[in-house]
């Protein structure tokens, strides 16, 4: 299960939807705003997706992750709109008997939303400047 | 002519102004429909970098476009 | 940090420990008391350790993990004690700029827990028999 | 003579009946020291299953004791 929050993302809550006695493996990850990226300092983001087809494309990549690895479940929630630091952008929680395959599709799921999802991150500097990340160097002279 | 709608985000919706926009137009492929919006809007984005999606899902800037159909442009996504 | 807990683990508390303005990404494992195990059909567990020498042996594996990999800051704990269904028996947790280095330093960190901490479980079976989990084999005829 | 004190975990401490005990030996290594042991106890665990620690680190079953000595016998861990 994957879908957009427009709140905080409360990550006991998400785990505790894990839970299941046949499980003995639980790992999760958390993507956070964070203070610097490329030697900028960061105060605050924007998150913005294209959220029909994200969701489309988030069903996929659980479903790649369900065949290739023996997981029980999986959710993953994007956090969408004005976030702060420390807040968490993404959460992915997977559970399975045994660790490897949790940890296996984990990574995989994360791995996937950050290339495959259409979401984009404005960040907001310290010093004022703004912009969309990854996307200073997608222009050319006409 | 064929009428389609437009969805614009983030880098794009900036600089386009609006974030969606219904129109008529005379074009083949998505290919053109990006060259026709990029033209109107003096667009400095190149299409190299960008994804295109037709009616919610991704697909590739040869396909052919039909009346009443949705396409979104999708600039380079956040990564890592 | 490693330590031992004779109290329900509690993830969240845990979590917020590690809360980091500089950091990107945070991985965490949890090791459930799941049902079943080679076949058989689990009610509870203990968990006994030797207490010293896990501790000494957990400070050693931190130390190679941060070594390796990138990262702020590791929390581990592990329970003792009488666990039920469900209750969290090792929880670990690392935070870290990129999120690569948590998945790996979080992976390393359980899996060294797992061979290297003198750690001991008895499971309690529904049909009543009970036994130590890996020692079925460890018997000669004298 | 050495005096060491002997702690017992899991499988050992079921089998032996109690978690320490302090006794006095003429042993030369760790090894003599689980020989002497399993005599003692009957014990049917193999020495080839089990590490050794001297002092609460990890140690060989070559090693030799001294006088004060703390040691134990480590069965098995509970593995993945």
């Amino acid at each position: 299960m994957f879908y957009f929050s427009y709140e905080k993302i409360n990550p006991i809550e998400l785990r505790n939807k894990l839970i299941n006695k046949s499980a003995g493996a639980f790992v999760c990850f958390e993507g956070w705003v964070r203070d610097n990226n490329e030697g900028k300092e960061v105060i605050a983001l924007d998150y913005e997706a294209y959220e029909e087809l994200a969701l489309n494309e988030a069903k996929k990549i659980i479903n790649e992750a369900k065949e290739r690895f023996k997981v029980f479940d999986i959710i993953s929630v994007h956090r969408i709109g004005s976030l702060k630091l420390e807040d968490i952008a993404v959460w992915v929680g997977v559970n399975s008997r045994h660790r490897k395959d949790s940890f296996l599709a984990c990574e995989y799921i994360i791995n996937q939303i950050k290339v495959r999802l259409p979401i984009w991150k404005k960040e907001y500097y310290i010093n004022g400047d703004s912009g969309w990340v990854n996307c200073e160097n997608c222009h050319k002279i006409h | 002519m064929k009428k389609i709608t437009l969805k614009y985000f983030a880098k794009l919706k900036d600089d386009i102004g609006k974030s969606s926009e219904t129109l008529e137009i005379e074009a083949k492929t998505l290919s053109d429909v990006y060259d026709f919006i990029s033209n109107k809007y003096s667009l400095s984005l190149s299409k190299e970098f960008l994804k295109v999606a037709l009616n919610d899902e991704f697909s590739d800037w040869d396909t052919e476009i039909e009346d009443s159909d949705t396409i979104v442009f999708i600039p380079p996504v956040a990564g890592g």
